[in-house]
């Protein structure tokens, strides 16, 4: 690219390769195991340096940065509906479920309303994001632990939930569909029905889930008990999302402050389960999943005519203020500080992003774990990289 | 041997015939299941059609593998015992061809008719551990040494069982000897009725199950592949191989769990022996030289079934923990087979 | 180590013919080169995993030399025992204790020449007594291999006693191993 | 949601943000420098800088606000860079050549210092949420840490930290979070500058681009 | 074949065993010299049964090998105990009565 | 593997081995961000089965992979690991860099802590354009390598200077 990124990318990759033999010389009293920073278990980069007595963890330390963009500092230079384009990215799976908290904060700050269609086909598509999200990790879980195949189905099933999406918005993984004041455009036709095949799909994709491994012994034997989380610490480690119902928590934000979508005309349930444990936390977002279905298929039903955008101007600036939003996102919390000087761009942007809390507590989750719980306990954890990392 | 081809060879002639011929055993099927099973069945089963530019349905897939990895860099890590690193695929390779040696595959289609047969295959599996250990040792990698470590671990526990279900068959046909194992269970008879023989699946069922897990364990595979856990361990202590001693490890896996199943066909499932009835209705006598022939097909067709069960397994269950595979091999799978031992051994006597 | 083993194979057939017995001659010269120089370099390498890979060709040499003399389940029981038991054992104790790639000093004691004067000494006497008693002595060219049942009648039988012995030999040692080596 | 409903729901959270301040404002006393309140919306706190740390405390153990949201801070000095779309300084390449200098203006809740610690908290039993802000002294650039209270702000602040250069007294370890161990320079500072964008002027400044059809000599350019 | 070849094989085998008892003082090391000590011997027992067409020999060598199984597990075990215990399994460090 | 270097290989022999080469690419899926999921769809996901074009996506370890796919946003941080996992791969080994962010930063293309382009740090083969691209866009790039293995001299890749960087 351009000379000076050039010279400062070479000497970087000088100084640094020392840096990149750490996989063998952190030697320090006992054995030092380096997990990552790219390791099939880590979903990406993250690297866990693990000192270890025998195979068990007597002191773990995830090392991140692997995946930082700098998105709070980009945001800073770039108009509000270019962020958008950019925060898709932040939790590459779950990306119109990132953009909602962006759009209802800067919402917020304008103080405009979107109309009841388009707060309907918002929710119904960040719905169906989680389901696109979380499916995947409960065919990922059995690649963690050894089985090959759900993952399989996971895609299989995953690509009809995709379809939908790209049906509707015209993007298979980054929509970028959501707009200050409303959506991008209206559903197509004949979309309301597919998506109902595709839901049934779904389900179908959650009973053989649900026979493939939570009915297996061995996923039992692997699962229970394992990095057992009590509310109180996650809480205070500020765990959200499935991984806190999972320590019994029932809080979820999509019931408890449902601010631009339309939860409340929705007849739903929040998972909880009182173990706390992996098994726990898979089996929370495994509901949540079929929750998923089912709240999609009554906003299906009830969907309002109507206008999908509120009258905003073409170039938009947002008036001074600050607010906070905040969404249930697939990984869990997702909000937005938005700090706005009336111009055209945010004047500051605090990403609160859901895994850089959950993953916070590792270090405590991962002490006197053996090595093959390690495994266990991230996978249950469930992170994305781009969300701890920003 | 020499009764199937019907000429009188020489001593050496005939030692070369039948190193090829072990090289043919081992090979062709190990290829066989190495395309149908970890290509073909596995892609149908998680919907995908697997190699399909390769040849004919990407039957020639395994011939490229092998021409690709006759011209990848061998790399041998820095800090690597570069003799034993060299040597470890193989010792896991041809000790596992040595398996097949004992193996028979008609009434004169053997290669060494050997009194102690099976006592020396199982004893002669167990080398292969220390191929393993040597990979992971000279490696210097971290991974490498803590799956080698593993594998030893586990395949020390899982020799047990597989011993000790095999005990119960030698009890109940009275000798050690492939062969004889072979034609004991041609004779049996099932209450007095003669038509199938007595394939002995049916008396030591539990053996049977216990062998096929003791086997899987062998093989490392899951759900007993912590020695290689993708997912924790990269991939054991294959991490730092590649190119052709890479290829070696990879086949030797395969053809590991062909052979196995050639000898669970032979302590089980009757061998190269089709059920009696059939050998009548053939018009057969059961030494008559034709078994030569179809011994081998029908030794490859009981094969095939065992590795599917084998790979079907590998590709559906989730895997254990280190432990609790231990604990597994050590507080149920032995004394169940133990138990088994004491009531062959108890039926015998009194029958 | 495997070449051993697959020699061994070859000749455990039935009584040898004259050829044959020249074939298993040469054999045996070839692989008895093959274990000397292996134990030699077990007992003077610097590098405990090398000693004990050497010692592990000395272990498959001397199965197959169990199969020359037609003791075939004993050579089996070495495999089994040896080669796929107590090596394993000494392996595993070795890479858990942490052995280095590469030379280690400290392996031997200062005066070696003491231990190779008395092995030398040891082996003039031998080779003396061997030679003076046994010189000309062949083995029976019709000998056969010693049928595993025999072994096992015998076993069971004329040394019942001596098996139960090793069997509770066994179970000490067992005992004792795990309780020398547990954690608390 | 219809507008009924809202006024409604409004009116009852504000009650309760309001009662909540107003415990807030009795028991921390001085330590509270000032509050905002956005009826509906949020709650903002701001506490004096010595306090912040104590701050955690009281509101973990006094207000039953258990779970710890995020901790991070804001730059208030304006970018010497600028860039808007009607300000046209978007091709400043060296900060001295900037337009004259933007006095600096906190947000809500008000503030003295350049640098603002802003941090939230969540109640689960009332399901409300607290801003909480401090001013970080310009000269020692230390406030107290939250780590004691709420161990998961570990993180939070030695990103803090490494993004704007603020130390957290007794933290246990304020190592670089994210940033390679030769980076230099704390990202998020206003002041710091995007090399790349200092090289090449941002292609995306003009918002809507022409339709590829129209011919646009300036685009082929 | 002659029976000198293998008794002389066997002999050899156990002076080499020998000195490595003598020199190693490394414990695994000297664990391993007695094996060959102990293969010497039964590779004796088996050629004179061969030699007298008796079975007794082999037996003897089957008895020899459950010994050196059981000495092999007895002695590993003390060696990891030094091991962990002093953090090297040099036998000659290992002279004092007590841990 | 001697043959092979010097270059002395007849013809026919050689379109053998290229084809061979050119069937059994296992892949090393160095997947970083958004890109890794499309990624993992066109390796993982029965509709697009890379298998079929015989890319095995098996090994965790860069010793046994042909080419590596460089999939998503490639950081400072991040960079050196990347070189030291080609340098990890035996010869002959190929590269596809798949997504704006490991083609030329993408997005992120102003960050202060993302690479612009990972062809700073390793030779790419076949770049894939998209943000992400979709899984067929990586079937093609993969179907692009084949074409050029097809085609490649084994000898000038043997023999050619090693890759020089940060001269």
């Amino acid at each position: 690219m351009t000379a000076i990124s050039d010279r400062r990318q070479m000497a970087y990759v000088a100084a640094q390769a020392a840096d990149a033999r750490v996989n063998v010389e952190l030697e320090a009293e006992g054995m030092t195991l380096n997990i990552g920073p790219q390791h099939p278990a880590t979903h990406g980069t993250l690297r866990i340096v693990a000192r270890l007595d025998g195979e068990q963890v007597i002191e773990a330390e995830p090392i991140m940065g692997y995946m930082h963009r700098g998105y709070e500092k980009l945001t800073e230079v770039r108009t509000y509906p270019q962020v958008t384009t950019l925060v898709n990215r932040i939790d590459w799976l779950g990306s119109f479920c990132n953009e909602v908290p962006f759009i209802l904060a800067a919402e917020q700050l304008m103080e405009i309303e979107a109309p009841p269609r388009a707060q309907h086909i918002r929710t119904i598509l960040f719905e169906l994001g989680r389901i696109a999200h979380v499916s995947l990790f409960l065919g990922d879980l059995g690649v963690q632990l050894g089985a090959v195949t759900p993952v399989f189905y996971a895609f299989r099933d995953r690509e009809h939930v995709l379809n939908q999406i790209e049906a509707a918005t015209g993007g298979r993984f980054h929509p970028n569909f959501d707009r200050i004041g409303g959506v991008k455009d209206d559903l197509p036709a004949g979309w309301i029905a597919e998506t109902r095949q595709v839901l049934q799909k779904l389900r179908e994709f959650c009973d053989l889930i649900d026979g493939l491994l939570f009915g297996n012994e061995i996923f039992e034997a692997r699962t229970r008990g394992i990095g057992v989380i009590p509310a109180d610490v996650g809480l205070s480690y500020g765990l959200s999302g499935a991984n806190i119902r999972a320590s019994g928590v029932d809080w979820d934000l999509r019931r408890d402050a449902p601010n631009g979508l339309v939860y409340d005309k929705v007849d739903w349930k929040v998972w909880t389960h009182p173990d706390g444990d992996a098994y726990a936390r898979s089996w929370v977002r495994l509901q949540e999943v079929r929750e998923s279905c089912d709240i999609v298929e009554q906003l299906l039903d009830t969907m309002p005519p109507g206008p999908i955008m509120a009258k905003v101007p073409r170039i938009i600036k947002v008036p001074e203020g600050e607010a906070y939003v905040a969404t249930e996102n697939p990984l869990g919390e997702m909000g937005y500080y938005i700090v706005s000087k009336g111009g055209l761009e945010p004047f500051r942007v605090k990403i609160r992003s859901a895994s850089f809390n959950n993953m916070s507590i590792t270090p405590w989750l991962l002490q006197g774990a053996y090595v093959p719980d390690v495994i266990t306990i991230l996978a249950s954890l469930y992170f994305i990289l781009g969300d701890i990392d920003r | 041997m020499n009764a199937l081809l019907a000429v009188d060879v020489p001593w050496w002639g005939t030692t070369i015939i039948k190193s090829i011929a072990v090289l043919l055993v081992v090979l062709l099927p190990t290829g066989t299941v190495v395309y149908l099973y970890l290509f073909k069945m596995v892609s149908f089963m998680q919907s995908r059609l697997g190699p399909m530019e390769a040849g004919p349905y990407g039957s020639l897939q395994l011939l490229a593998e092998v021409g690709k990895n006759l011209q990848k860099e061998d790399i041998f890590p820095a800090r690597a015992d570069r003799n034993v690193f060299a040597l470890a695929p193989y010792i896991v390779l041809v000790s596992t061809m040595l398996l097949a040696v004992v193996v028979p595959f008609g009434p004169n289609a053997v290669f060494t008719d050997l009194d102690t047969g099976i006592f020396l295959a199982l004893a002669v599996s167990s080398v292969s551990v220390i191929g393993i250990l040597m990979a992971g040792w000279a490696s210097a990698s971290k991974y490498s040494l803590l799956g080698g470590l593993r594998a030893a671990g586990q395949l020390i526990a899982y020799e047990l069982p597989l011993v000790l279900a095999v005990v119960g068959v030698v009890i109940q046909a009275g000798t050690l000897n492939m062969q004889q194992i072979v034609y004991a269970q041609i004779e049996g008879e099932i209450f007095g009725f003669g038509g199938l023989g007595l394939p002995f699946v049916l008396t030591q069922f539990v053996g049977f199950v216990i062998f096929m897990i003791a086997v899987q364990a062998e093989l490392t595979q899951v759900p007993f592949d912590m020695p290689i856990a993708e997912s924790e361990l990269v991939s054991g202590y294959m991490t730092e191989y590649s190119g052709m001693r890479f290829l070696m490890f990879f086949i030797g896996e395969f053809a590991t769990a062909v052979i196995f199943a050639f000898l669970a066909s032979v302590l089980f499932l009757g061998g190269w022996s089709i059920p009696p009835f059939v050998t009548e209705l053939l018009g057969l006598e059961i030494d008559s030289a034709w078994f030569n022939v179809i011994g081998p097909i029908v030794m490859l067709t009981k094969m095939l079934v065992l590795t599917f069960i084998i790979y079907w397994v590998r590709f559906t269950y989730p895997r254990f923990r280190e432990d609790q595979l231990q604990k597994f091999a050590w507080k149920v799978l032995i004394p169940i087979s133990l138990v088994n031992i004491a009531i062959t051994g108890l039926l015998k006597v009194v029958l | 180590m495997i070449a051993a083993l697959s020699s061994g194979a070859l000749f455990a057939q039935s009584s040898m013919t004259n050829t044959e017995e020249w074939v298993a001659n040469g054999v045996f010269y070839v692989i008895a080169a093959v274990a000397l120089f292996a134990a030699i370099k077990m007992v003077t390498t610097s590098n405990v995993v090398h000693a004990a890979l050497y010692l592990l060709v000395v272990l498959a040499v001397v199965a197959a030399v169990y199969i020359l003399l037609g003791a075939e389940f004993a050579a089996a029981t070495q495999v089994l025992v040896y080669l796929g038991a107590i090596m394993v054992l000494l392996l595993f104790g070795v890479m858990l204790t942490r052995a280095k790639i590469g030379h280690e000093d400290d392996l031997d004691h200062e005066q070696k020449w003491i231990g190779g004067l008395v092995a030398v000494l040891l082996m003039a006497v031998m080779s003396y007594s061997l030679v003076d008693e046994f010189d000309t002595i062949e083995l029976p060219a019709d000998r056969q291999p010693q049928r595993t049942q025999e072994v096992a009648d015998s076993i069971f039988s004329t040394f019942i006693v001596p098996f139960e012995a090793i069997s509770l030999l066994l179970l000490a040692a067992l005992i004792g191993a795990v309780v020398v080596a547990r954690r608390d | 949601m219809t507008d009924t409903t809202e006024v409604q729901e409004e009116a009852q959270v504000d009650e309760a943000r309001e009662a909540l301040l107003e415990a807030i404002t009795a028991e921390l006393g001085d330590a509270l420098v000032d509050s905002h309140l956005q009826p509906g919306q949020d709650l903002w706190i701001r506490v004096s800088s010595d306090s912040f740390g104590d701050t955690a405390d009281y509101l973990r153990e006094r207000q039953r606000f258990r779970f710890f949201d995020y901790l991070s801070a804001i730059d208030w000095l304006p970018s010497p860079f600028g860039r808007s779309l009607d300000a046209n300084v978007d091709n400043i390449l060296n900060p001295s050549d900037a337009a004259e200098p933007v006095a600096m203006e906190q947000g809500v809740a008000g503030g003295e210092t350049r640098f603002q610690i802003i941090a939230r908290v969540y109640s689960l039993t009332t399901h409300l949420g607290l801003h909480v802000k401090a001013d970080v002294p310009d000269d020692t650039m230390t406030v107290g840490t939250w780590t004691g209270v709420y161990p998961g702000a570990e993180w939070h602040e030695r990103e803090t930290h490494e993004m704007f250069g603020i130390n957290f007294a007794q933290h246990p370890g304020l190592r670089p979070l994210y940033l390679p161990g030769a980076f230099e320079g704390h990202p998020l500072r206003k002041d710091f500058p995007l090399l790349a964008r200092l090289v090449k002027p941002w292609p995306g400044i003009v918002d809507v681009e022409p339709m590829p059809t129209q011919d646009n000599p300036e685009d082929a350019a | 074949m002659f029976l000198n070849q293998f008794l002389l094989f066997a002999a050899a085998l156990f002076c080499i065993g020998v000195y490595g008892v003598l020199t190693r003082k490394n414990g695994v090391l000297m664990l391993m010299s007695i094996e060959l000590i102990l293969n010497a011997v039964n590779i004796n027992l088996v050629a004179f049964g061969a030699y007298t067409g008796t079975i007794s020999g082999q037996v003897f060598a089957l008895f020899v090998i459950a010994v050196a199984a059981a000495e092999v597990g007895v002695g590993l075990a003390i060696v990891l105990l030094i091991y962990r215990n002093r953090r090297s399994i040099d036998v000659s460090e290992a002279d004092l009565l007590q841990g | 593997m001697g043959l092979v270097e010097s270059g002395k290989l007849p013809k026919s022999l050689t379109t053998l081995l290229n084809t061979s080469r050119k069937y059994s690419l296992w892949v090393y899926q160095w997947g970083l961000a958004c890109c890794a999921i499309e990624m993992g769809a066109a390796f993982g996901s029965p509709r697009y089965d890379v298998m079929r074009l015989g890319v095995i996506p098996l090994p965790a370890s860069p010793r046994q992979a042909d080419f590596v796919c460089v999939s998503g946003t490639v950081t400072d941080k991040m960079a050196p690991a990347i070189r030291r996992l080609y340098e990890q791969m035996p010869e002959p080994k190929y590269v596809i860099s798949m997504g704006s962010c490991a083609n030329c930063g993408g997005p992120y293309w102003d960050s202060y802590s993302v690479t612009k382009g990972i062809d700073q740090i390793i030779p790419v083969d076949v770049y894939v354009p998209g943000c992400p691209p979709r899984p067929e866009a990586l079937l093609e790039g993969i179907v692009l390598l084949q074409e050029i293995i097809q085609h490649e001299d084994m000898q000038e890749k043997w023999n050619k200077d090693p890759l020089e960087l940060g001269a």
